[in-house]
């Protein structure tokens, strides 16, 4: 039987220290971590891009990555997003009382991994355990900065009418990666999480197109949401067209017999980039070239007429709008 | 008012089918199909049961002859 | 995707069949859906955006999620309260308000135990998993559903699970067309029929509409190509003065329906009155459990009751199913009755025909 | 009957965005904040001291303070230790649904309050929503970056034998009163917790102090553990007195019956400071001259006889080890 | 602080008693404490550092915690497993030792439902929030403890509590000073006796030491003073070559006990053979349930039995608690067994003399 | 072996004393204690009941002789 996580670990003394010097130098370690002081210190120059996000993903492990690697990407891509180059990130653990300690050194050694794909350093962490029932297994809070390296950077707020709406590929996956393997709702599907750091493509795209209106990863909510929200805060229409977005065969057949859209679906390692119209035959070939966005699609374009609204043009020719959810899509029969 | 899917029989056991769409596979339940269904068949599945035969051939004649009335009256 | 499946979505067909319709409407068509999966697929494939200004589409009574009355959510909430039970049901019911616009989400969030399920057979598992309690499977659901939880509550009869319940608000759909169709005000052309309902249930209850009410009814399919034939078909209908019940579906429909799955929920279920959103109740619409199964029914088994409720101030749902207004045309639509705070159930359905005009309307 | 959080608050739909707004931009609104894009956008010069930590205290209001106070307090400090001035702190919540959103409320005004009092700006955020029994009622990581304004800044490796060792006051306050409050254990004790945001007083420290070689906030572990991390890291003893060490008459009485000891009872609102023992006067009285430092002590020094150890001068004179703790203390009754 | 307790800790009195004690000891005195509170008293305090090489401090069978033996602690663990059982126990036992080196606190990580409790009377309201569950406290200690869980067997007999039941393991502290004194390898010169245990039982039962065995024993409180004192005692006792028992405590403990607390222990507890670990079972050393209070026996109610289980390879925990070797003089100390590795009680328990030894010795 | 301490009583109800300890309060019960108990007593609590009266005039008077012994000798 393999050992399991007790309290004694999250208390700040020795068992603390253990596991600290026995796991986390030893997978995340780097001159910075390894000082162990308060806080971490960082040779950044401004302007700084920072984000933070908190995954609770259910199961840990899923075809594709684990909760560690999109930890890690998932971060390392928001702060990509405003045209920065991501440098350092932050590694906050909840752990249950009673996990397996396997589990938990499987995870920070894809914390490492994916770290260390990403070109980024773990530069300091903290850890808490909670009693057995407080929290489900473990949840991880990472957060990142990088150094912006275009200004002014991509917003949300700076769609313009006429920019070109390109995706990065097909929509969908992660998420139905992830309800395939739910517990009372499990079913084969072949298909894997996108999870992938994604700031590499993200340099070479803003280095090499002299204009970049909004990058954004369209993770919860899917892509639906997150145009919905660029709608909203650039005051524009996104205009879409169904046939051009790309959704994988597997996606759409889960899709169809839970009753669950695709565009609602998250993406983990794809993002949406809304730039001046001739710029996206440049900005589409860069993208292809690189195997995290070969099926990169220019979808649609920023409109004036339906502002705050995202319009999507059905495969028939028929016009509706794509709205954000009140909520989380639920399986369903009807 | 009620989601039904085609999806195509791969196997069949003890009146449970193994079933696919765009290689997603499932499982559906045979007790209320009413003709004895065949790997390669498509069935319409609802709530987790076969509900039906989907008759693929039909749907494509149907659909060719209609097409072929349309264009006729049309030119 | 393979070419059946490409033809009943391909565009140009499609704009055929739309310019076919242009061509030989003449005058107004108001025709009615009455399946929510009808109502979703015309806006979602932008149908419905194609179609000329004559073609009044109206969304009937055919959501079972809509058409779930607000004591019978009640009972669900009653339910979900007890200490002994675990609630199992269809994600769609879970965001249906009921008295003081508590819905089954919200008890899930204060502690009740709601397992949503894909299948009612689940709900079986779920009750071998929890022996010492009761799991209730919430029954809600037209022709095409019952049988599913028939066949269910005969498994589990035969595997001798004996916590497993079905509330059973099962509902039929002839009853309420025919309260429809009766209607002096009623302002509707034509029929699409429910394509799923009559899988099972085969064309026979419905020639009524054509053949007493004079009412043109086709079976339809749920691809744009289906949907546009029938359309179509209303218009030829009444070109030519002729009110027939056809089938559009044929490749998933015969005439007789399903006699395997009609027989296996007759056995395990007898018509009762039922109560509809909006209508009230309606003569021999709905499905009780049958006595010989009274083991597996959970009125009978926890002695439940429908609390009685006030009914939702304001909201126009009796008439948006019964076609006489349009979503729009009621006056909290949007303003006070919106997904995120639905006054009725036809806003909160994902179905709903007042959602979708919210969610798809530009 | 308080309105209840529900999943669909954190599924990036309709329901998140109405809490972003509705709640979050009320009360931690800043220009920076309202961008509401995938990062923040910070004008930052480094170098830069960055921390991070998870809070989950429970009960989640407790006498001086609630979570939110405690994550920003926390993090503001861990960042002020490094020598620098916190300037940006980021939230992320997860949330266990059926949360009472009366709670939450107050939670993040408490947030946005302490936030303002310490003079930092909530830049970011991150909302997650977990199933009923997923999660204790809330955890909330901050994670803040700050300007570091000395060189070489204060760490826990620079610590010199001949040094004097400060403490900024009172030991024990924040450990006991929670220990005082949690469930299955509540006596009355006239105690509440230190929790505070020290940077300004750290700041002014570090301004008018030419020389400080340590700076430690004394939290999970007390007082003990976090001497022995000190002794460790600079490979020196530390020296301490125990009759000069504060505590109060109600923390030593809670302590006494819970078979506990102050000096590894956390604290929140507390450093360790060490300097050259020439500094040590004018520490103080800088110190004493704040009212989150009037009971400031000189507790000891650095020698170099047994290094990585704390020891401890007892009241008669007696001399004995201070050992790192196995795990967290337990109320025992033997 | 008031003038008594600030007299208890004074530092010049403190020195003036070490002053005395280097004065007046002639050649080595080695004395024994049985309590774990003295251990940690006599190590925290500072007292240790500041006695002469010539005083040797020993450590003896004085904490329930290590002395409960490795079978009992395995019967903890079956009972933790159980799924209708809650575990009420004192923080203290929670990290101890059982087969496979599994403690309660792993137990409680990997699901079971223990609880730490503060007093016995704890447990008794958590039997009443858990009616259908069976709360068994876990009975540890000696006299000083064991009349508080008869009082609480009582107020649960007068509540109707009866789904509380206790596990009794106690232990009484005279038969086992008994078994050391009457070792013929014994180099204990003088006994300092357990202030709180004394504090029920008076000093009746120590007479023996003196009288019998010419070893002279002092009950002694817990301040550096009474410390101190007692040494000085001892020591002046060996000079005139007198021995005796007598009280240093006598502003808590009287010459003949609490009688009211020891008619209780008597009234629902029995002696009984006990197991001490690393000394084996001693006879009339423990206290059962009587047959009247049997309704609120773990053993009787549960069917519970002592499992057995191999004895802890290497330790010496019987050797320290016999006072022949000192923890360091265990070849397993500091280097295999450490408190993050406990091999033996004695080093996981807060008052065990090996735990001291490593956390507080210079 | 039995970590007890000694608080003072502020109150007294049905077997229960709340007491005090540097201002603590807490709740013991008196089903052992073999001497009445008033408010201002001190008691010695273990385990939630108060076990023994502390006395502490005795204690006191106890040391103060201890004291001037050892003083008297050594001078
Ligand atoms: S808009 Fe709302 S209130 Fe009006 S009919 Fe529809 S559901 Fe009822
Ligand atoms: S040091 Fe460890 S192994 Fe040795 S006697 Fe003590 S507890 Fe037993
Ligand atoms: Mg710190
Ligand atoms: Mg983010
Ligand atoms: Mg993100
Ligand atoms: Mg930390
Ligand atoms: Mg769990
Ligand atoms: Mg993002
Ligand atoms: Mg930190
Ligand atoms: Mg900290
Ligand atoms: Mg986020
Ligand atoms: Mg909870």
């Amino acid at each position: 039987m393999s050992q399991k996580l007790l309290l004694d670990y999250g208390s700040g003394g020795k068992a603390s220290q253990r596991l600290i010097s026995g796991m986390f130098l030893k997978y995340l370690g780097n001159d910075r971590l390894n000082r162990l002081d308060d806080a971490a210190f960082l040779e950044l120059s401004g302007p700084i891009s920072m984000s933070t996000d908190t995954f609770t993903v259910d199961p840990l492990f899923f075809p594709g990555g684990d909760i560690g690697s999109l930890a890690v990407h998932g971060t390392v891509n928001d702060v990509a997003m405003l045209g920065a180059r991501p440098r350092f990130i932050t590694c906050g653990l909840i752990l249950e009382e009673g996990l397996d300690m396997d589990v938990l050194e499987r995870i920070i050694a894809s914390v490492g991994r994916a770290a260390r794909n990403a070109g980024v350093e773990v530069v300091t962490g903290d850890t808490k355990v909670v009693p057995r029932g407080a929290a489900d297994k473990i949840f991880i809070n990472t957060t990142g900065v990088g150094e912006i390296f275009v200004t002014p950077g991509p917003s949300g707020h700076s769609a313009k009418p006429g920019d070109a709406i390109l995706i990065s590929g097909t929509m969908g996956d992660h998420g139905l990666t992830i309800l395939s393997k739910r517990e009372g709702l499990s079913f084969d599907a072949p298909v894997e999480s996108d999870s992938a750091a994604l700031n590499h493509l993200i340099v070479r795209l803003l280095q090499e197109i002299p204009e970049i209106h909004v990058l954004r990863d369209p993770t919860r909510g899917g892509l639906a949401t997150t145009l919905s929200e660029i709608a909203l805060q650039s005051n524009v229409e996104c205009f879409i067209r169904e046939k051009d977005i790309p959704v994988r065969e597997a996606v759409a057949g889960g899709c169809s017999f839970l009753g669950l859209d695709p565009l609602y679906l998250a993406n983990e390692g794809k993002f949406i980039c809304i730039l001046p119209e001739k710029f996206a035959d440049k900005a589409l070939e860069i993208m292809r070239s690189d195997v995290l966005a070969t099926n990169a699609q220019q979808i649609g374009e920023v409109r004036k007429d339906h502002p705050g609204k995202v319009v999507l043009e059905t495969p028939i020719g028929g016009h509706r709008l794509l709205d954000m959810l009140e909520g989380a899509q639920l399986p369903r029969i009807c | 008012m009620c989601l039904a899917v085609p999806m195509e029989i791969k196997s069949i056991s003890n009146n449970v089918a193994q079933v696919e769409v765009g290689g997603v596979a499932n499982e559906v339940r045979l007790e209320l199909i009413d003709e004895e269904p065949k790997v390669g068949d498509f069935v319409i599945v609802h709530a987790g049961f076969a509900l039906r035969r989907l008759d693929r051939e039909e749907g494509l004649e149907t659909i060719k002859l209609f097409e072929e009335g349309l264009n006729l009256e049309l030119t | 995707m393979n070419s059946l499946e490409q033809k009943l979505k391909d565009p140009k067909l499609c704009r055929s069949i739309v310019g076919r319709i242009n061509e030989e409407l003449d005058g107004e068509l108001r025709f009615m859906e009455v399946c929510g999966t009808h109502t979703v697929s015309i806006f979602q494939s932008g149908v419905r955006s194609l179609l000329p200004d004559g073609i009044i589409h109206l969304s009937g009574p055919g959501c079972p999620v809509c058409v779930t009355h607000e004591r019978e959510v009640a009972a669900f909430l009653d339910l979900a309260e007890r200490k002994d039970v675990i609630v199992a049901t269809f994600g769609d019911l879970m965001r249906v308000p009921g008295p003081n616009k508590r819905n089954l989400k919200a008890a899930q969030a204060e502690g009740a135990r709601i397992k949503v399920v894909y299948s009612p057979f689940d709900a079986v598992n779920l009750a071998k998993e929890h022996p010492g309690d009761k799991v209730v499977f919430l029954g809600v659901g037209f022709e095409t559903t019952a049988p599913t939880i028939a066949a269910t509550i005969k498994i589990a009869q035969e595997a001798g699970v004996n916590n497993f319940l079905v509330l059973s608000f099962h509902k039929l759909v002839p009853p309420v067309m025919k309260v429809l169709v009766e209607d002096p005000e009623l302002a509707v052309n034509a029929f699409m029929l429910p394509g799923h309902v009559c899988m099972v249930s085969g064309l026979e209850p419905y020639r009524f509409l054509a053949d007493k009410h004079g009412i043109p009814a086709v079976v339809t399919g749920f691809e744009p190509v289906d949907i546009l034939r029938s359309i179509l078909t209303f218009i030829r209908m009444r070109n030519k003065g002729e009110a027939a019940v056809t089938n559009g579906y044929v490749r998933a429909v015969a005439d007789g329906g399903n006699p395997k799955a009609q027989a296996i929920m007759n056995e395990v279920f007898e018509p009762c009155d039922a109560l509809f959103r909006g209508m009230g109740s309606i003569p021999a619409a709905g499905l009780g459990i049958r006595e010989a199964y009274g083991d597996f029914d959970a009125i009978r088994a926890l002695g439940l009751t429908l609390p009685d409720v006030p009914p939702l101030a304001g909201c126009k749902c009796g008439d948006v199913l019964r076609g006489k207004i349009r979503p729009d045309e009621c006056p909290l639509f949007k303003k006070v009755c919106t997904p995120a705070n639905p006054v009725g159930p036809c806003m909160v359905s994902t179905e709903g025909s007042c959602a979708a005009y919210y969610k798809y309307q530009i």
